[in-house]
């Protein structure tokens, strides 16, 4: 069991930049998911750790191991990828047997070892098919089997969940947790959606435009953005903006834009600078007054439990609420709105990133 | 074998004697000095037996190899061959010249091809074994002896004259109403014609459609005036002893051309008319087409190849058994002479390589091979290709017994009148110039003017292509040598 | 089936099998010549019903297979002779340097297609450069070809002591069949190479597999039917090659479309009959051979030119 | 931890060198290119060099290579730009090229829209239409020369067929041997571009058909505004395949005419042949082929230019 460090690593293609200097310890045996929109550089951070891309200048280790220049069947690394990769021309028992006998194990223990954890992943019934019978779900475990039969040390996944259904998608997170649980392996896990990451992650990694934005554990990747991006990029609805001004007088800080007015206690006095204010729809609350501000509802999406409610509250486009399913609302409703003062955030406008975090 | 005798004693002399190589080898007839020669080769180069390998034409697959056994049993040379198709061959010896294997020794083509293998360096001059082997020639008309020279040096050996003949349908000719009708339109009885204008003049009586009665004949066919090879690689020849006929050379002393000259559009003139009573598919004819088509009765006359009577008289389907009349090659007045020349458009002969490891050895099957007795035999072989051409063959029963006595009579006269194509380095490439140009004269694509007018202007080319000192050299040779008999416009 | 759909297969059917004729005609016309004796190869108006038009002999193909070589048009019957060459020699080499040679340009325009579909091998222009070699006309070649063939022994000789034959010689032509082909082996292969996810190998690679392992144990594989019309394209180019082989080889080494070309009669001419003979003989094999991989053929040819 | 991983060892121990020198990209990138261009380097560079180098001699075959070539400069390239010899096998090679290859890829597309999909007796004309290709074309000039005689069957079935006495001379006129080359060649290479096209048919991708159709698109519609751009680079590669091959054409009208009637069918290779072989011009052979490479490189590189654009084009679109 190892577990695996970047040391600034940095890959270009060209003349794109795909990966600039990405530096990360991640623990034995941690799930970690790397999180972040297509092209951000996720997959090719760990298509270097797994060995396929070497990188223009940056060191890989895994364990106490230097491997940067090593080959991948050196590194004792599991993959599973997005397409599966599942050899179409063999059957699921020698898509398992493959790595057993590229390692020149004798048929016995590899037919054994195949049985056995084909019995894990739950596809024994499926050893004599060829992968283009199977239907996604048996893919993905059989992938999982190939992948586990030689307990490697640390497993690396590249989305492998996204060609399934909603549904199954769910089952398989849950199913990927307890196979981290009980093979206590290190995981490291690309993906784009963020449900994902936050379901399965001990630590999440965003990543952005090549460089990490943000390492933290889920929750506090959620409740405590770093910037601009990944207060945006996590949430369902995405957080909303409102960009306007900021100044502090050493006794309160004023936000002020075309339509809300802000003011927060305490805080260093301040000059006016342009932010940009950032607060989750589940911290927006309508009120029967106008304390904050006056909105018009124009939209509403119940899902359920609880309501998205979309307000024309005069700036750039509208801003979400999620409120409770019961509050009876209608289209074209006037109403008052606050935010929860503790989780509003602000970003410079410019930069994006997070200022005055407490 | 008589002779056994006088051979082992003569070859116990030479052993003890140890004569000298530049001696005469002993031996009555010019067969036995080869096989003595060889049998002393062997001797002295201390084998008793020896492989020696003849790019040979394909044609004479059949033929050859009983003389090759027969020669192997005599002297223990064993000659292997190789076959390839006719027109390959050239190719493969200047292949030859270049690759220098020394997989051969001899090589089987024709005539024609002797003075680019010579200047190639592919093929050996024989004179040194021939002053010890004393070959025998005397019986070989003076132009087609000619031939086996090439700058005065001798490289060549043949048994084969394939001289032109011209073959008339006899039982046509013989029919008593279109005799009298013929004489009454042209002046003279049918038979062979004297002249090139009076076959035309042949030609253009004996034809009629199937069906239609001629003279007092039903026709099965439709029956065509004539054939003479009209093909591409194949109407130049032809056009040649045409030529020649009219008393004129091919060059001047300079290397000028002189068949732009009246006597070369007049030819040209003659074979375009003549075309006229022709199959109209006879420009795309070879001889497998052209010997069909006459022996299954389709056409009155052909201008070919000696053994055109031969096939004639057993084809299968034939129906001209019996009915071919063999005829003297006709010729052109000439100042009031007539003047008859039969050009020898091919003519099996036999080199020497120059990369033979054994060249001797080589010569002598050479000068067996093609030597009085066993060329005679060879002429006789129902299975081989080598026509009549010494003099005396007509006295030889087997080959009488072989082409009958009227076609053996007039194959000779056609011997004694045999004249070379152009017998020079680069010959191939005149020939194709003026091949060219009667191809577009006879499809009427140009006048007889012009394609002579062209043929004279590429030949000047290809003669500074080649160099003109070399060729004038190389030309003097051969009219001094008497090849054309005579040296009109020289 | 709709009237309209009805008038389109009748269309279809009259249109191929007008199509079928045009194409089967030739061949049968020298399947039905091969068996002719010379008297009806050529003969006006044409023989057309064996039996009826003309009686079927066996003696063309008696020809080839006893000797090789050629005759008079009239007789055909030959004793055997020690002949170099005979059918039986022709076809020999031609399967030895057409298949050897077929299947190393496969093996090694493989690995240069996959080399060059995984990392650009030789540039971005590399494909388009390799297909000039195919651009040569042979003829070009062919001389200096036999110069420089002439003259490598001398060289070899010196260089490393032993005298190396390449005129006339199996190798000599073998290596000229692989590098004239290999222009097509490494485009085709390209083609389907490409096709290939690359996960694939990543997969076998992570698992500790080599590159050739995985090569061998999951590429090929994969193509494995993309190389079989591969190797019977190229394997069709070569059976046929006639001009470097005319130039390059016999006597020691005869291909089949050379000892064709023999079949050579009276002065000059052709045997139609043994020639037919030979023609049907020699096609068959790689009909058959067409006939067996037709399914894998309709995903071979479109070069990878459409994507899916 | 930190402290701990100092420098690594430079590979896993379990690894020889050699398959660890084997397993770098670098290596293995560049490894496969090696016997290719050494093939390549020995076969054709270097007679190429040779022939260069020849061309520039004035040798013939009659004279010693080593010992009686003089120097020939760029003469004999000025011959062969001089000779109408030359500029007429071009022209004619082009023409047969030309004529050839577009039935070829008319017939071939044709019959290849005409059996792409599945139908009762499709294996039967599929097995048919793919025959011509695999006879040696040796074996196709023997046939048609026996099929086109003037009596031949061609001209009698000919006659058959419209009732009057047919007799093309395919193989003496002019114009008919031109066409008959012309025809030969079609009918052995129209099943390789009907190969090619029903290839490419058949990997055509259904969604985009489907949607078309789905739209409304007539038959005739969806061919010329969905399948037809989309089949263009196989067109195209067909185009190449097929020109490249019939500018070498060399068999064919040598087997059938052996370059006549006149010159009626002589094309470039035979040209070359005959200079080289026959007239053992070899100087200005090699001078004059290197021209004709001149000329046929910068045909095909524009085809070539097309192919890639095509191509380019296309990885653009499935990049999207």
């Amino acid at each position: 069991m190892s577990g695996v460090r970047l040391d600034a690593i940095v890959k270009t293609f060209g003349k794109t930049e795909a990966v600039r200097g990405v530096s990360l310890d991640i623990a034995d045996g941690e799930f970690v998911v790397f999180v972040g929109p297509s092209g951000c550089g996720k997959t090719t951070t760990l298509n270097i750790i797994a060995g396929l891309e070497s990188p223009t200048s940056g060191q890989v280790y895994i364990g106490a191991d230097r491997v940067t220049d090593w080959e991948p069947r050196d590194r004792n690394l599991g993959m599973v990828f997005q397409s599966l990769a599942l050899f179409p021309h063999v059957t699921v028992f020698d898509n398992i047997a493959f790595p057993l006998r590229i390692k020149r194990m004798r048929a016995a223990a590899v037919a054994e070892r195949v049985r056995a954890v084909a019995a894990t992943v739950k596809v024994s019934h499926l050893l004599d098919k060829k992968p283009g019978t199977l239907s996604g779900g048996e893919a993905q475990r059989v992938a999982l089997a190939r992948t586990i039969v030689v307990q490697p040390a640390v497993f690396l996944m590249d989305e492998p969940l996204s060609s399934l259904d909603a549904k199954l998608r769910v089952e398989m997170r849950t199913e990927l947790k307890r196979l981290h649980a009980s093979l206590g392996a290190t995981f490291i896990y690309v993906t784009h959606d963020q449900a994902e990451a936050m379901t399965m992650a001990d630590r999440i990694v965003v990543m952005h435009l090549g460089q990490v934005q943000q390492v933290g554990a889920p929750l506090a990747v959620y409740g405590d953005p770093a910037n601009r991006f990944v207060a945006g990029f996590f949430g369902v609805p995405a957080m909303n903006f409102i960009d306007g001004e900021l100044r502090g007088d050493g006794d309160a800080l004023v936000f002020e834009s075309p339509a809300v007015r802000l003011e927060l206690k305490g805080g260093e006095p301040l000059a006016a600078r342009p932010v940009t204010l950032g607060v989750r729809p589940e911290h927006v609350r309508l009120t029967r007054d106008a304390s904050g501000g006056r909105a018009t509802v124009s939209l509403l999406e119940p899902l359920g439990d609880e309501t998205l409610v979309f307000l024309e509250y005069g700036g750039a486009g509208s801003l979400v609420a999620k409120v409770d399913a019961e509050e009876a609302l209608a289209v074209g409703d006037r109403r008052g709105f606050t935010f929860r003062r503790d989780r509003i955030v602000f970003f410079d406008t410019e930069t994006g990133e997070r200022i005055l975090r407490s | 074998m008589r002779n056994r005798g006088i051979v082992w004693a003569v070859l116990l002399a030479l052993l003890t004697v140890g004569v000298a190589s530049a001696q005469q080898v002993p031996g009555n007839t010019v067969e036995e000095r080869a096989v003595n020669g060889a049998r002393a080769y062997l001797k002295k180069i201390g084998v008793d037996r020896l492989e020696q390998t003849m790019m040979m034409v394909s044609l004479f697959a059949k033929a050859q190899p009983k003389y090759l056994e027969e020669w192997e049993k005599l002297t223990g040379i064993r000659i292997k061959t190789i076959e390839y198709g006719y027109t390959e061959i050239p190719a493969k010896i200047m292949a030859d010249a270049v690759a220098k294997t020394g997989q051969y020794d001899i090589y089987n083509h024709q005539m024609y091809m002797l003075p680019d293998a010579v200047e190639a360096g592919a093929v050996l001059a024989l004179d040194d074994f021939a002053a010890r082997g004393k070959p025998h020639f005397d019986d070989i008309a003076k132009t087609l002896r000619s031939e086996m020279y090439y700058k005065g040096k001798l490289y060549t050996f043949f048994t084969d004259g394939d001289q032109t003949v011209l073959a008339l349908r006899k039982d046509l000719v013989e029919l008593p109403e279109a005799r009298k009708a013929f004489k009454a339109k042209f002046g003279w009885e049918p038979g062979c014609p004297d002249t090139w204008k009076q076959w035309e003049e042949l030609a253009s009586f004996f034809q009629g459609k199937k069906g239609d009665k001629f003279h007092g004949v039903t026709l099965d066919n439709d029956l065509y005036g004539a054939q003479e090879y009209r093909a591409r690689e194949f109407g130049y020849r032809w056009w040649q002893g045409r030529y020649l006929s009219r008393g004129k050379l091919f060059f001047d002393r300079n290397m000028k051309p002189l068949i732009d000259g009246p006597e070369g559009i007049e030819t040209t003139k003659d074979q375009v008319a003549l075309t006229k009573h022709m199959p109209k598919d006879i420009f795309g004819w070879g001889t497998p087409q052209n010997y069909p088509f006459f022996a299954q009765g389709n056409s009155f006359s052909i201008a070919t190849f000696p053994s055109l009577v031969g096939y004639s008289q057993n084809a299968p389907r034939t129906v001209v058994k019996g009915k071919v009349l063999s005829c003297v090659v006709p010729g052109s007045m000439v100042g009031g002479k007539l003047l008859r020349r039969a050009v020898q458009p091919a003519g099996t002969n036999y080199m020497v390589s120059s990369f033979s490891k054994h060249p001797e050895a080589a010569y002598w099957f050479l000068q067996w091979f093609t030597g009085p007795a066993v060329g005679n035999r060879t002429v006789a072989d129902r299975d081989g290709f080598w026509e009549p051409f010494r003099v005396g063959q007509d006295k030889d029963a087997n080959i009488v017994a072989r082409f009958g006595e009227q076609f053996m009579s007039v194959t000779l006269e056609n011997a004694k009148i045999a004249v070379p194509m152009i017998p020079l380095q680069g010959n191939r490439e005149y020939f194709d110039a003026l091949d060219v140009a009667l191809q577009e004269a006879y499809h009427g694509r140009i006048s007889a003017e012009e394609a002579m007018k062209r043929t004279a202007r590429q030949w000047e080319r290809i003669t500074d292509d080649i160099g003109r000192k070399r060729q004038i050299e190389a030309w003097k040779h051969v009219v001094e040598s008497g090849a054309y008999f005579d040296a009109a416009g020289y | 089936m709709t009237p309209r759909r009805h008038l389109f297969t009748v269309f279809r059917h009259t249109v191929l099998l007008l199509w079928t004729l045009v194409v089967l005609f030739p061949i049968g016309w020298m399947v039905m010549t091969s068996f002719k004796d010379s008297g009806d190869w050529v003969s006006w108006p044409a023989r057309w019903v064996p039996f009826v038009d003309f009686e079927p002999t066996l003696l063309n193909y008696r020809q080839i297979f006893y000797f090789g070589g050629s005759t008079d048009t009239g007789a055909l019957r030959r004793e055997q002779t020690e002949q170099a060459y005979n059918i039986w020699k022709a076809a020999f080499d031609s399967v030895v340097i057409v298949t050897v040679s077929s299947v190393v340009s496969l093996l090694l325009g493989s690995t240069l297609a996959y080399a060059i579909s995984r990392f650009r091998t030789g540039g971005k222009n590399y494909p388009y450069t390799i297909l000039t070699i195919r651009m040569l006309p042979p003829i070009v070649v062919a001389i200096p070809m036999l110069i420089y063939f002439a003259s490598l022994p001398e060289a070899f000789t010196w260089l490393v002591g032993r005298r190396v034959e390449f005129f006339d010689t199996y190798y000599g032509l073998t290596l000229l069949y692989i590098v004239t082909t290999l222009p097509y082996v490494i485009w085709m292969m390209l083609a389907f190479i490409d096709e290939v996810p690359r996960e694939l190998e990543h997969a076998a690679r992570l698992m500790g597999a080599s590159r050739l392992t995985t090569i061998r144990k999951v590429v090929f594989p994969l193509v494995a039917s993309g190389m079989a019309v591969t190797l019977l394209f190229v394997f069709i180019l070569n059976w046929s090659e006639f001009l470097l082989a005319l130039t390059l080889s016999q006597p020691k080494v005869l291909t089949l479309p050379v000892l064709l070309n023999k079949f050579q009669s009276a002065v000059e001419g052709r045997l139609y009959g043994p020639q037919a003979a030979i023609g049907t003989v020699v096609t068959i094999p790689v009909v058959v051979l067409g006939f067996l991989i037709q399914k894998h053929l309709v995903k071979g040819f479109s070069f990878g030119m459409i994507r899916r | 931890m930190t402290e701990s991983r100092g420098p690594a060892p430079a590979g896993p121990p379990s690894r020889t060198r050699l398959s660890r020198w084997l397993e770098r990209e670098r290596v293995f990138r560049i490894l496969p290119l090696i016997p290719v261009q050494a093939l390549v380097l020995a076969l054709l560079f270097v007679p190429m060099v040779l022939t260069v180098y020849i061309s520039l001699l004035r040798w013939r075959l009659t004279r010693g290579f080593w010992t009686d070539a003089p120097w020939g400069g760029v003469s004999n390239f000025v011959d062969a730009l001089t000779d109408e010899g030359f500029f007429d096998a071009v022209g004619r090679t082009f023409l047969f090229a030309g004529g050839s290859v577009v039935l070829e890829l008319g017939i071939g597309f044709g019959l290849a829209l005409l059996t792409y999909r599945s139908f009762r007796g499709r294996r039967f004309y599929f097995t048919v239409f793919l025959v011509p290709m695999m006879i040696i074309p040796v074996v196709v000039g023997y046939d048609f020369s026996m099929l086109l005689i003037d009596t031949g069957p061609l001209n009698s079935v000919l006659s058959a067929l419209t009732g009057r006495d047919i007799r093309i001379r395919w193989l003496s006129e002019y114009r008919a041997a031109q066409a008959a080359v012309i025809l030969a060649d079609a009918w052995q290479w129209t099943s390789l571009t009907f190969l090619i096209f029903v290839s490419g048919l058949a990997a055509l991708p259904r969604d985009p058909i489907r949607a078309a159709e789905v739209m409304g698109a007539t038959r005739w519609q969806v061919f010329r505004h969905v399948e037809l751009p989309l089949l263009k680079p196989v067109i195209v590669i067909a185009l190449v395949i097929r020109t490249m091959e019939a500018l070498k054409i060399f068999d064919m009208p040598m087997l059938l005419t052996q370059g006549g009637p006149g010159n009626a069918t002589e094309t470039i290779s035979i040209y070359l042949w005959r200079n080289a072989w026959i007239f053992n011009k070899i100087s200005y052979a090699a001078a004059a082929s290197l021209i004709l490479l001149v000329i046929f490189a910068a045909l095909i590189y524009l085809s070539i230019w097309l192919l890639r654009r095509e191509r380019s084009r296309l990885e653009a679109e499935t990049a999207r």
